[in-house]
């Protein structure tokens, strides 16, 4: 298959793949993928259901531990992250992400944001109400959520949730944010207010994120990268994929002759 | 450089701490059972080993006789028959009326259903069969022989009783499985245009079958397992059940009426156990039947999909 | 016939069916209550059956085994059903293995799990008949039914939940002791109460490991080293259940129906209260945690 | 949260406790302290149903005189009773038959105690209008050679049996000293007096056998030969179906064993609750039954 990629400079991204092939059992579910992703940019997966892009995006913070192999290099700042020595704890703190089902914790707006500070040692509370504030803001949720904080999560809409969910993984201020089609579920205005956030979060994150909406991937990504059958068949500027892509498949998905 | 990244945290500590816990409490179980198990097996087996019985004849005689120790006639069919019997009658009983409380419970009215329907008959889990046996001893057993002559205790009595008594079981996991039928296909079907009870047989019971048959094959195992209730009602006579009225005797009910009177390591004692082993084997085979018929549910679906 | 006719008959059968049923199972368990409410009194509740008719020791006696009988069961089956749903994969070996044993164990019949208690816990392990040996033995009964239920609860948990934990950089353990279980605790907390009830009736299992003599107790001694005390565990103890059946098999004089019916009213009185509290628990936690 | 895995801990500890327990009280249990003047230890004895609340009222009146004894008594059936004290399980072992009659028994190394007699009669339901038969028709009966009750002189009714399960201590007493070698016919097998007691009552054409102590109100009490079912009868052996109810010991019994078998033997137990729970002295009996069932006058 033909393959063009474009790729910005490894020295200016934050995340590197090399050769990176991942296997179901004996399925092969990506095959030789490399690629950069440059550092505090947007980048997208884009492709057809089943190329690979999900799979491909879990293993940057070793989702996949367990379910799939995964062979190659995925360097996270000069360093194999597929070290079977990393501590995918630690690196997982780094490396942030979101699911496409909003997933709150069923437990107030607090307590979901509290563990995961919590759980990363911190137990100063002026500290932590002070991140909570922060990080409530940079989601716009506050002035939605009034001060009640000890209200179920559950009991947001889908749009709340997902932004309760995204600030729940900045607390930790990651310094990549992976993302598995997080406004795929919500409604069009819930997922322009996703989008915005994530346009202000360019400025101190890696953003990668996957997703099948290609305006989306169009309005807010730097690069895209688009993905077949289990190969990365283009990466290049967004402007270039969507306006004048190198490869005919990639013409023929963008301009919505199959998906 | 990130060297954070190849330090050791508490989070690391924690999940081998989680691991050791929850596998070693697995092994716990498992060491169990298999304890159990092979109790049971070298106990059972003894009575063709050591007491030479021919396993055939065990299988298909229908007499149990222990005391003359040169000639033993040994056979369980009789007993296998009419735990068979007893069970297969107390699940055609209970199946058709598990089936409608369940729709009942899940599709009618689930308010009163959850309210009311299903705890009552989850009370009934709760009942010792002590109590089941006592009351078919004095309420059942009076009845039926006024109705049908003779004494009363037999297969159908005992029948009877275990269909009580697995009723519960039935009718919870029934609802289970109907519960898991997603509510958008009920949704799509109703928006189609069809009928609360169209909707019911062609959707939830059509679906949910495979599950369905899981619940009546669980109900089955309990009704096989189940003795000091059956016991009281039965009539406890080794012989082939041939009339719903015939006293008889099941694996279990034979096993717990003489097992207090065998000296342990006698031929009278092991030929229990090899009862005990009997109900082992079938349990695994209603286990096996229940896994198969999810497989085969789950493999047609996939290829459907 | 069309449709909407064969609809209304239908349904109106499924009521009519239903209503039969439960009448039916209502009326059996007024049966039994009315039939043994004239037994039940204080003095029944609070004698001994040593001196008087009363069950007051059994009913000690049930409700401590049952307590130490959860207490010895509930972690391994949290830790058991934690393996089978949270760890092991379920399509591997090991998984489906275990739990085909399960099932296998929580269908043997309960002599037999009393039997295998009698010649291992009693007499092997030089348990006697004791409090000790009829929690163990109520235990090997209570394991699998009761890591069933929690293994169906945990799954009720959805898998992203697990996933939102882990990438958030918390531990596995953690994610599941503070997020997964608290979420699945209504249904673990109605498994552990419906399992409490089996095991408060069960008979068959004690008869040869707890005994069925109930030793007068002493209430004013609760040194649990005191052969006397309620609390030691290495003192025989009937239960209620065994208390029925003993009074039916063996019992001499005619006030044995009366006891028998007494005891069977309180029992199901204690499992009715049980499935109360059950039901009460899991729909306010529900109402908390439900997603 | 704490809670939760503090709860699952919790439980951990209590099971490490009670295995800890576990070891310490199997220890005690078997050690018998014979230090000092006063009797301390503790004995189990276990077996028959039929001589379990004779042992268990007399384990309290001996444990109120030796206040650091605890005797536990415990059923199970003959059966289990001989064969756990030949295998030193138990310290006593209740039996309704003689060891030498179960096969499989290490006699040699148990020693027999006789402590009470049980006689047993016949019962019907009443409505059979039977009140008396002769040993022949009673084993005619049994063996299924006569099946309805007019045969006998009563209604015209079938006759409904109901045996005792095989291997029982009442089941062996009946065969020997009814059956003779007969063999019965299949039938109803009950293990328990109180389900015979029960079926027996509410079953019309019913009959079967029970101790006295079982016999009520709603049950005819067959006499057989013109002898009717009394303890009077028993003493000098006209009725001849009864048995000894024995407690087996190992061949060395532990010392509170020992004195608690003296006890039973004992004037209080012989003379008053012996007779109260319905059994039969042994000091009463006027004959002596050996395990072959050849009797002898004392």
């Amino acid at each position: 298959m033909d393959t063009y990629l474009n790729l910005p400079a490894a020295t200016d991204s934050d995340i590197v793949a090399k050769n990176v092939n991942i296997y179901y059992g004996k399925q092969q579910a990506i095959t030789n993928c490399s690629a950069n992703f440059p550092r505090h940019q947007i980048t997208a997966l884009i492709g057809p259901s089943g190329s690979g892009k999900s799979t491909f995006l879990r293993s940057i913070n070793r989702m996949n531990d367990g379910i799939a192999r995964v062979e190659g290099e995925l360097l996270y700042q000069g360093q194999n992250l597929l070290d079977s020595r990393v501590n995918v704890y630690n690196l997982r703190h780094q490396i942030g992400m979101l699911f496409q089902k909003p997933m709150p914790f069923a437990k107030s707006i607090y307590e979901n944001l509290a563990l995961p500070l919590h759980e990363a040692g911190n137990h100063n509370q002026a500290d932590i109400a002070k991140r909570i504030d922060h990080v409530l803001k940079m989601v716009d949720l506050q002035h939605e959520i009034g001060t009640d904080l000890n209200q179920s999560a559950l009991q947001l809409s889908g749009g709340q949730q997902q932004r309760l969910c995204l600030a729940r993984t900045l607390l930790l201020e990651p310094k990549v944010l992976l993302l598995d089609e997080p406004a795929s579920a919500l409604d069009p205005i819930s997922t322009a207010k996703i989008e915005t956030n994530l346009l202000s979060l360019k400025a101190h994150c890696t953003i990668i994120i996957v997703t099948h909406n290609l305006e989306q991937a169009s309005r807010i990504s730097d690069y895209t990268a688009f993905f077949y059958q289990g190969q990365l068949a283009e990466f290049d500027r967004t402007k270039k994929v969507f306006l004048n892509p190198t490869l005919a498949m990639t013409e023929r998905y963008v301009s919505g002759d199959f998906g | 450089m990130n060297k954070q990244l190849f330090n050791s945290s508490k989070e690391i500590r924690q999940d081998k701490l989680g691991r050791l816990l929850v596998y070693s409490a697995l092994t716990v179980v498992l060491v169990l059972a298999c304890a159990m198990l092979y109790f049971i097996f070298s106990k059972g087996i003894a009575t063709f080993t050591q007491d030479h019985i021919n396993f055939w004849d065990f299988l298909t005689r229908s007499n149990w006789n222990t005391d003359n120790l040169q000639k033993p006639d040994l056979g369980a069919w009789a007993l296998m028959v009419t735990s068979a019997e007893t069970t297969l009658l107390a699940v055609l009983v209970t199946t058709p009326l598990a089936l409608v409380i369940a729709i009942y419970i899940v599709v009618m009215s689930p308010k009163i259903g959850g309210r009311i329907v299903q705890p009552l008959t989850e009370l009934l889990l709760g009942i010792p069969s002590v109590v089941y046996g006592f009351v078919g001893l004095t309420v059942l057993i009076p009845v039926l022989r006024r109705w049908a002559g003779g004494t009363g205790f037999g297969v159908l009595a005992a029948a009877l009783v275990l269909a009580l008594m697995i009723l519960p079981t039935i009718t919870s996991l029934a609802v289970e499985a109907l519960n898991g039928v997603p509510q958008s296909y009920q949704t799509f079907a109703y928006s189609l245009g069809c009928t609360k009870w169209q909707v019911i047989v062609h959707v939830l019971l059509k679906i949910s079958a495979p599950n369905l048959l899981v619940a009546v094959i669980f109900g089955v195992a309990r009704a096989f397992g189940e003795a000091l209730a059956v016991q009281m009602v039965i009539g406890n006579t080794v012989q082939l059940p041939l009339g719903l009225f015939t006293p008889a005797a099941t694996l279990t009910s034979k096993l717990t009426t003489d097992m207090g009177n065998t000296i342990d390591g006698t031929l009278a004692s092991n030929a229990l156990w090899s009862l005990a082993l009997l109900l082992l084997v079938m349990s695994l085979i209603f286990n096996l039947l229940a896994k198969l018929v999810l497989r085969r549910s789950q493999s047609r679906e996939s290829i459907s999909r | 016939m069309n449709r909407y006719r064969v609809n209304q008959i239908m349904t109106g059968v499924l009521n009519g069916v239903t209503f039969l049923v439960v009448l039916f199972i209502a009326s059996f368990i007024l049966y039994l209550l009315a039939s043994g409410m004239t037994a039940v009194n204080w003095h029944f509740l609070t004698t001994s059956s040593e001196v008087g008719l009363g069950i007051r020791d059994q009913l000690f006696n049930s409700l401590y085994l049952l307590l130490l009988t959860q207490l010895i069961s509930l972690p391994i089956a949290l830790g058991a059903a934690m393996a089978l749903t949270l760890y092991a994969d379920s399509r591997s070996k090991l998984a489906s293995f275990a739990q085909g044993l399960i099932q296998i164990l929580s269908s043997l019949p309960s002599i037999i799990v009393g039997l295998f208690g009698f010649l291992i816990l009693v007499l092997k392990f030089n348990l006697g008949f004791s409090i000790i040996s009829g929690a163990l033995a109520l235990t090997f009964f209570n394991l699998p039914i009761l890591t069933q239920s929690i293994a169906v609860s945990l799954q009720g948990v959805p898998d992203e939940v697990m996933q939102s934990g882990l990438a958030l950089g918390i531990s596995k353990w953690h994610t599941i002791t503070k997020v997964i279980l608290p979420e699945a605790m209504p249904g673990i907390w109605s498994g552990i109460v419906i399992s409490a009830g089996r095991v408060f009736g069960e008979a068959a299992t004690l008869i040869y490991t707890a005994g069925q003599s109930a030793p007068t107790l002493d209430y004013t001694n609760w040194n649990p080293f005191n052969p006397a005390s309620p609390l030691n565990i290495f003192r025989p103890a009937e239960t209620l259940a065994v208390h029925i059946w003993k009074v039916n098999t063996e019992s001499l004089g005619q006030d044995a129906a009366t006891v028998s019916r007494g005891t069977i009213v309180i029992l199901i009185l204690v499992v009715l209260l049980f499935n109360l509290v059950a039901r009460y628990f899991s729909t306010t936690m529900r109402k908390k945690v439900g997603r | 949260m704490m809670g939760k895995r503090s709860a699952f801990l919790t439980g951990l500890t209590v099971i490490a406790a009670a295995v800890t327990l576990t070891a310490c009280g199997g220890q005690s249990g078997s050690k018998t302290a014979t230090s000092g003047k006063a009797l301390s230890g503790k004995v189990t004895a276990v077996g028959s149903t039929a001589l379990q609340p004779l042992v268990e009222q007399a384990a309290k009146d001996f444990q109120a005189k030796n206040p650091n004894v605890t005797v536990n008594v415990q059923g199970g059936g003959s059966g289990t009773g001989l064969s756990q004290v030949a295998q030193g399980a138990v310290d006593i072992g209740n039996s309704d038959i003689f060891a030498e009659s179960k096969p499989g028994v290490a006699t040699d190394k148990i020693t027999e105690h006789k402590v009470a007699v049980i006689g047993f009669a016949p019962v019907v339901n009443p409505d059979t209008k039977v009140k008396k038969l002769t040993m022949v028709q009673l084993q005619n009966i049994f063996a299924g050679k006569v099946t309805n009750w007019k045969q006998v002189g009563g209604k015209n009714e079938k006759i409904v049996l109901v045996n005792r399960a095989t291997g029982s201590g009442t089941r062996a007493t009946f065969d020997d000293n009814v059956m003779k070698g007969k063999k019965s016919v299949k039938s109803q097998e009950q293990d328990s007096s109180g389900a015979v007691q029960k079926i027996v009552g509410s079953t019309p054409g019913a009959i079967s056998y029970l101790a006295f102590s079982y016999l009520t109100k709603n049950l005819q009490a067959v006499a057989i030969d013109g002898v009717t079912p009394t303890t009077a009868n028993v003493l000098n052996n006209k009725w001849k179906i009864w048995s000894y109810e024995h407690m087996y010991t190992q061949k060395k019994a532990n010392k509170v064993a020992t004195a608690f078998i003296k006890f039973m033997n004992s004037d209080h137990v012989q003379g008053e609750l012996v007779k109260k729970l319905g059994y039969i002295s042994i000091k009463d009996m006027q004959v002596v039954k050996d395990a072959k069932g050849n009797v002898t006058n004392k």
